[in-house]
C-alpha cells in the first residue's frame, strides 16, 4: 500500500497503535470512558486497536458485546445518557448499516431534541474504506450517510498523529462522533509520540498537508497519501499543488479550505465514496459558493465509481490513483483554448 | 489413515466419549417460561390479598389517568395538540408501571405512555409537549428519570438497558422500567435490547402493554407465539403473562420483577394484556379494522371498573371517595384545559442552539439568515400594518 | 399548503388517488406484484395510499406485516429472488431506517453481486418530507441516503400525473426502485386520467415544469409547487424563471438540467432535505462541472437547515418557501458591482 | 358517576364478568420447547435406526468436506484464496444441510458454508469466488437454488423466509434451508426473520450453528438462554436442539423439519451444537481467545470419528471402502488446487455492467475513462517495455 510503502520502516509508531494509545489514554484519564463492541475483549479486536485495554482496565471498562449492532449503539445511547463517555466499535463500515435507525433517530438528535439537557457524548469508531483486499461489505466509504446527518460530527485522521490526537479529541467531545479510520492506513507508520506538544487535535480544523500555489488537492483519510503522492509525482508536469486533509468533515473548515482555493484557483477533491452523492459533491458545491470568482476551472471530483465496492481483485481500479488525480488535474482548464465539455 | 486412527483409538473398540460440556441448558427453562394463564387478583379468591390502601391509591390515579386522556383528545379536537395516542383502556398499565418505581430508578416511555409519565409526577404539559408541537421533548430527562417519549418503535428498550447497566457500573441502585407495544415486539430493537439485558444482567424491567393492536394490525398478524411473555425464555429471563387491566395484579408483578433487577436478579418481561379503547390517535379510524362488538367485550373488563367493583365489595367506594377522586381529576383536566389554551413561547432561534454543543459555523450562517428573514417578515408586517392588509409578503407558507 | 391551496377544487383526482390507482393498475395488468408493509391491508395504509387493494386482490396480494422494516424489506428480498415484483410499503421516511442494512447490503447489490443473474425488481415506497405537521421522526427527507447508495434508482413525483406515470414504470423497472412519496402533496389535486396517452412515465427523465430565461431552479417532489410559486412572483422582480423537476434523482437527467442552465446561466437547488451533504451539493457540483463557463454566478442552494427536522410549531421557518427563493434568486450576482464573499 | 354506575352494574352486586378472550395461550407451548439435551443417535441405544446406506453416504461426505476444508486452507496459504472461514469440525452440519433438501429447495448460506454448497453439489470453484475475491458471487444462485454466500451476519434469513413464502404463494412445492451462527442469533434479522416465518407459515428451516464462539466471543457473552433453540417457542414454531456433530441425528432432525415445512406445519429453528476446529478464519489468532484444552476435548467428540465408529461397529469399514472415500476427497482436493492455481479471468469492465440492467449516462462516462486509462497504461506498459523497466507510470496502486 501506498502510505505503507513511503512510511514503512522509517519509525516504529503505526495508526493502529496511536489509536490503541489513545483509547489507553482516555480511558486513565477519565473513568467514565468506556469502551465497548464485538471482540473488543480479549482478541482486542480485529483489528487489534483495542488490545490490551480489558487487561489493563477489566471487562467492566473493555467489553464484549453480543453481536448485535442496533443493541451495541442503542445501549450505548443509554450509557451515555446516564453520564458515561461509551467509546464503540463497529467492526467494518458496512457492519455499521444495522445500527443506523439508532444512530439517526437518536444519537445525532438527542441533545436537540431535550434542548441540550441530555448530550451524547459517544465515539463510534467505524474502521472505513478499501485496499486492503477485503471481500464484499468490508470496504465501503460510508461517510456521505453520516454527513447527511445533523448533529454528527465526522472525524477521520490520514496521520499517526492525527489517529492520536483526533480519537482524543473525539472521546472528549460533548456530542457524538463518527471516528472513520481508514482500515488500509492503520499499518502506516510514523514518527510520532503521544507526548508531543498538543497532542490533542482540535476538531473541525483543515490541515495543509503540502503547500503549493497551482491547484488544491482537498481530500482526507486514505486518499491523503495518494495525493500526496501524486503532488510529488505532479512536480515533473510543472504543477506546484497544494493537499488539504480535511480531518473533519462535520464541522467543515470553510476558512482553510476557501483560503487555499482562492490563492490557487483551482481545485480537486479527492476520496474513495462513489461520486454521486458523496462527499465530494458538498465539498465542491460550498467551495463553489464561496469561491466562485477565484475559480479558473471549475471544482472537479476523483472518487470511487457510482457503483458498489468491488471484489478484492478489481478493486485497484475503482480507487482513486495518481494517474487518475494528475488526469485531473490536467483537466482544470490549464490551457488558453479550453472549450465547454472537457470539464465532463 | 482414518479419524479414529489418528486419535488412536482402534477400529471395532466400542468406546464413546462423553461430548463436551456444552450441552446441557446452562440454566433451567421452566422458571422462565410464563404461566398458562394471565396473573389476576381482582375477581379471584386472591382479591383479598390487595391491600385497601394501594386499591385507593390505584383507584385515584387510573380515574385521573382517564380523565387526562379525554381531555388530551378533547386538545386535538381544539388543534391544541397535533395528535394524541390515547391509552383509554390502558390505565392500568400506565400507573401501575409508574407507581412501582423509585424516585431514582427510569421511566423509558413510548409515545403512547405520556399517562405513565404523568401518575410519575411529570407536569401534564410537559408530558404533552411533543404532542403539541413545540418542542420534541418537553421536560429535562434527568431531572425527572423520564426518557423523551420514543416514537422509532422499541428503540428505547436499548436505551433502558445501556443506562440501567451503565448505574449498576457506577454501583447505584437504580432500575429501569422501559413500555412498548405488543407490535413493538417484532421489531430487531427489541430482540436486541432482551438479548442484552440477559447477557449483561441489567437491571431492566420490560413491560409490553399487549393491546391487541398494532395501528390496524392485529396480534395474530403480528406473532405466533403462545404469548409474548413466551419469548423470555429465549433470552433466559423469565416471563411474566397478567391482566393488564388488573392495576393490583400487575403492580405486584411489576413490583416483584423491579425489586428481582434490584437485588442484581436481572431483567424481567413483563406482558400485560389490555385493549385500547380509542383508536390508535385521534387521526385513526379503527372501525376500518376492528368490531363494535370487540370494543364493547373489552368495555366489560374496565380497569378502573374492575378497581371500583373490589373497593365497593370491601364497602369502601364512599360517595366521598368518588367524589374526592372525580374532584382532583376534574382539577387536573382543569389545570391542562387551560394551561395548553395558551400559546406556548416559541422562539425560532432554538432551532440552532441544540444541534451541538457549539453551533458550527454554518449553523451560525444560517442562524443569521433566519433572524433577518424573521426581521424582514416583521419590518414588512409593520409596513403591511401601516398600508392594509393585503401585503401577503409575510405570510406562512408551509 | 402551498400546492393544496392552489390546486385545490380544481379538478378531482389527488396524488394519493393516483398512487392508489397506479398500485391497482399494477396488481391487475401482473399477478407477481405483492404489496406489503405495515397497515396496509384492512386501514389501506396511514396515507390510505393502498386502500381497498386487499378487497380486490386479498390478502395474499396485499397483506399487512408484521412490523419489522429490516424483516419486510429482507423478505421483500426473498420474494423478488423467486421472481415476485413486490412493492413495500415503509410508513414513514425515518421509519425506513430499520431497513438500512437490507437496503445498502443487499436490496441495492444484488443485481450486481451475482453478475445479473438475480435482479431484484422491489419498489420501496417511502412517504417523505414535511410540511404536515408531523411530530418527531414523521418528516425526514432522507434522499441524500438512498443518493450515496449505488444500485438504487431514486424517483419523487411532484405531479398528479407523475405520481401515476412514475410508480408504474418503478414497478415496471427490472431494478429497484425507491419511490419517494411527498406527504404533503398527498392531497394535492389535478386534472388527469391514467387513459391520458403515455400514463407510465419513463425513469431518469426530467421536466420543465415552467420555460423561463433568467435563472433555472432545479427542484423536485415537495418543492416543485413551492418553486412554481416563486416563478410567479419573480416576474414581479423582473425574472424569468425556469422551473425544472428532476422526477429522478438516480438515474440523473444531466442532459435536460444542462441544457437548461447553459441557457439561463444562472441556477438554483430547492429541496427540503438538509443542505450539508444533501442532494443539492451533488446537482450543483456535476452542473458546475459540466456548465461552467455558462455560468453567471455559483450554483446556489435553498435547502432545509442542517439541523433535524424541527417541531411542526417551527417547520415553517425550515422548510425553503418562495421568500428564501427569491432571496437567494437575487444572489445570482445580477449586478456588475459583485464582490466576492456575498454569496456566501 | 363511577365506571360501574355508567356500566350499569350496581355498588354492591359482586359480578365479576369474564375476562375477554384475549386470554388463553393461542397454541400449546409445549410441543415447541427443545429436549433438555441434545438429540443424539451415534454411541446411543437408537443409534441402530441409522440406514448402512445413508451412514456411508454421509461417511463419505463428511471424509470430502474435511478434505475440502484443508485444501482452502492451504489455498490461503499460497494466496489464492484472499481469506477462508474453515468449517472443519462443522461438517456434519454442512453435509447435512446439504443432504435433506431436494432439488427443487433453496439454500441460504453464510460466509463459513461453502462446504455446504459443495456438498450440495456447487462447484467448489464457483463456491469460494468470492474467497478468492475475482466477484462477489461465482454462481447462478437461481440454477443452483443456492442463494449468494452472506456476510452480514443473518440477513439471509429474511431472505430465506420471503422465498419459501413466495413460493408457497406461487402453489410451488419449495423449502428454504437457512443458516447462521450462534452468534447471529443475536441480530435482529434473525428476530424479525424468525417471526415473519411463523406468522406466515412459511416452510423454512432455521439451522443455527452453535460453534461455540462468534470470532473471539463465547457463548456465554451472546445469550443467556438456556439453548439458542429456546429462543423458538417465542415465535411460536417448535425449536429442536441436536447435536451438530452427529451427522445422522441433525440428518433426521432436519429431514423432519424439512418435511414438516413441506407439509405446511411452518418454519423449524434447529440449533446444532458444534465446534469450530479451526480459528475463524486464516486470519484469526485463536489462541488469544480460547485454550488448547477445549479444543482437544471437541476433537473427542469428531463428526467424522462418530460415524467412523459406527461404521466400524456395524464391520462396514473397511479398507476399500475407507480408501474409496479418501481418493473421492483426494481428487476433489487435487482438483480444485489445480483450477485454483490458475489466475482468474477478469474483466474490468464488469465493474459497470451489473449495477443496474441498463447503466445509466454516469456509468457510461465512467466505464470510458476507465477503458481509456487502462489503454494508456497498456500503452505506457508496451512503451516501457521497448524503453526498459523503470517507468512506473502503470504500476499498481491499491
Ligand atoms: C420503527 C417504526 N416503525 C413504524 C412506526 C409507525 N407506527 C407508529 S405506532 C405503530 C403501531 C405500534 O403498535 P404497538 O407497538 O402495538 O403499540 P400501540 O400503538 O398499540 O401502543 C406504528 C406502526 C414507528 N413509530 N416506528
Ligand atoms: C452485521 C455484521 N456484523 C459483524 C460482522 C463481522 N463478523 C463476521 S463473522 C462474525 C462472527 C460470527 O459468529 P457466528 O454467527 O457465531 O458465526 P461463525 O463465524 O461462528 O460461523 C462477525 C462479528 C458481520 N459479518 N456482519
Ligand atoms: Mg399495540
Ligand atoms: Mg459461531
Amino acid at each position: 500500500m501506498t502510505a505503507t510503502a513511503t512510511e514503512a520502516g522509517r519509525k516504529p509508531v503505526s495508526m493502529a497503535q496511536a489509536l490503541n494509545r489513545a483509547l489507553r489514554d482516555a480511558m486513565a484519564d477519565d473513568p467514565a470512558v468506556h469502551v465497548m463492541g464485538e471482540d473488543v475483549g480479549e482478541l482486542g479486536g480485529v483489528f487489534r486497536i483495542t488490545d490490551g485495554l480489558v487487561k489493563e482496565f477489566g471487562e467492566e471498562r473493555c467489553g464484549d458485546t453480543p453481536l448485535a449492532e442496533a443493541g451495541i449503539l442503542g445501549t450505548a445511547v443509554g450509557m451515555a445518557m446516564y453520564g458515561l463517555r461509551p467509546v464503540v466499535e463497529m467492526q467494518f463500515d458496512a457492519f455499521a448499516y444495522p445500527g443506523f435507525e439508532q444512530l439517526i433517530s437518536h444519537v445525532a438528535r438527542m441533545r436537540n431534541r431535550t434542548r441540550g439537557a441530555m448530550p451524547l457524548p459517544l465515539t463510534i469508531r467505524v474502521p472505513y474504506g478499501g485496499g486492503i483486499g477485503g471481500v464484499e461489505h468490508h470496504s465501503d466509504s460510508s461517510e456521505a450517510y453520516y454527513l447527511a446527518t445533523p448533529g454528527l460530527q465526522v472525524v477521520t485522521p490520514a496521520t499517526v498523529a492525527d489517529a492520536y490526537g483526533l480519537l482524543r479529541a473525539a472521546i472528549a467531545s460533548d456530542d457524538p462522533v463518527v471516528f472513520l479510520e481508514p482500515k488500509r492506513l492503520y499499518w502506516s507508520r510514523a514518527d510520532w509520540s503521544p507526548d508531543a506538544p498538543a497532542p490533542v487535535a482540535p476538531l473541525g480544523r483543515a490541515e495543509i498537508r503540502r503547500p503549493g500555489s497551482s491547484a488544491t488537492l482537498i481530500t482526507y483519510g486514505p486518499s491523503l497519501p495518494v495525493c500526496m503522492e501524486a503532488a510529488e509525482a505532479a512536480t515533473a508536469e510543472g504543477w506546484d499543488l497544494e493537499v488539504l486533509d480535511l480531518r473533519s468533515l462535520q464541522p467543515f473548515d470553510d476558512e482553510t479550505v476557501c483560503a487555499s482555493v482562492r490563492r490557487t484557483g483551482r481545485a480537486v477533491v479527492v476520496h474513495e465514496a462513489s461520486g454521486f452523492g458523496g462527499p465530494g459533491g458538498e465539498i465542491a458545491a460550498r467551495v463553489t459558493e464561496r469561491c466562485f470568482h477565484h475559480l479558473e476551472a471549475p471544482v472537479l471530483r476523483v472518487a470511487g465509481f457510482d457503483i458498489p465496492y468491488p471484489p478484492p481483485m478489481l478493486e485497484r481500479h475503482h480507487l482513486p490513483g495518481v494517474d487518475r488525480i494528475l488526469d485531473t488535474v490536467g483537466r482544470l482548464q490549464w490551457e488558453a483554448d479550453w472549450t465547454e465539455g472537457s470539464g465532463d | 489413515m482414518t479419524v479414529l486412527e489418528q486419535r488412536g483409538s482402534s477400529r471395532n473398540e466400542s468406546y464413546w466419549p462423553a461430548p463436551p460440556p456444552a450441552w446441557r441448558p446452562r440454566v433451567d427453562p421452566a422458571p422462565l417460561l410464563p404461566d398458562a394463564e394471565p396473573y389476576r387478583l381482582l375477581g379471584t379468591d386472591a382479591a383479598g390479598q390487595v391491600g385497601s390502601g394501594l386499591l385507593t391509591e390505584l383507584y385515584g390515579h387510573l380515574v385521573r389517568g382517564r380523565r387526562y386522556n379525554a381531555q388530551a383528545t378533547a386538545l386535538t379536537r381544539q388543534g391544541r395538540l397535533a395528535v394524541y395516542p390515547s391509552s383509554t383502556g390502558q390505565e392500568a398499565c400506565q400507573v401501575a408501571a409508574a407507581l412501582v418505581l423509585e424516585e431514582r430508578d427510569w421511566l423509558f416511555p413510548s409515545y403512547r405512555d405520556t399517562l405513565a409519565a404523568v401518575a410519575r409526577g411529570l407536569d401534564p404539559v410537559a408530558a404533552l409537549t411533543l404532542l403539541r408541537g413545540d418542542w420534541h421533548t418537553g421536560y429535562d430527562p434527568r431531572e425527572h428519570r423520564i426518557a423523551p417519549l420514543c416514537t422509532p418503535l422499541a428503540t428505547q428498550l436499548p436505551h433502558a438497558v445501556g443506562l440501567a447497566h451503565a448505574a449498576r457500573l457506577k454501583g447505584d441502585d437504580v432500575v429501569a422500567l422501559a413500555m412498548v407495544g405488543d407490535g413493538g415486539t417484532s421489531e430487531g430493537d427489541f430482540h436486541e435490547a432482551l438479548n442484552f439485558a440477559a447477557v449483561w444482567q441489567a437491571p431492566v424491567v420490560f413491560l409490553v402493554q399487549n393491546n391487541g393492536f398494532a395501528i390496524s394490525v392485529p396480534l395474530a398478524k403480528q406473532s405466533a407465539a403462545p404469548s409474548l411473555a413466551h419469548k423470555a425464555v429465549g433470552y433466559g429471563m423469565p416471563g411474566r403473562l397478567v391482566d393488564g387491566n388488573d392495576a393490583p395484579a400487575l403492580h405486584e408483578v411489576l413490583s416483584e420483577a423491579v425489586e428481582r433487577a434490584r437485588r442484581g436478579g436481572g431483567p424481567t418481561l413483563v406482558e400485560a394484556i389490555t385493549y385500547r379503547m380509542e383508536a390508535h390517535t385521534n387521526a385513526d379510524d379503527a372501525t376500518r379494522y376492528r368490531t363494535d362488538d370487540e370494543v364493547d367485550e373489552w368495555r366489560g373488563h374496565d380497569p378502573i371498573a374492575l378497581v371500583e367493583r373490589e373497593l365497593s365489595e370491601r364497602g369502601l367506594l364512599s360517595d366521598e371517595l368518588a367524589q374526592q377522586v372525580r374532584d382532583g381529576a376534574e382539577e387536573l383536566a382543569a389545570g391542562l384545559r387551560d394551561r395548553m389554551n395558551q400559546d406556548p413561547a416559541l422562539d425560532p432561534m432554538d432551532l440552532f442552539a441544540h444541534v451541538y454543543a457549539e453551533p458550527t459555523s454554518q449553523l451560525r450562517e444560517q442562524e443569521a439568515q433566519l433572524r433577518a428573514e424573521l426581521a424582514a417578515e416583521a419590518a414588512d408586517a409593520g409596513a403591511a400594518q401601516g398600508r392594509g392588509a393585503n401585503d401577503t409578503t409575510g405570510k406562512e407558507r408551509p
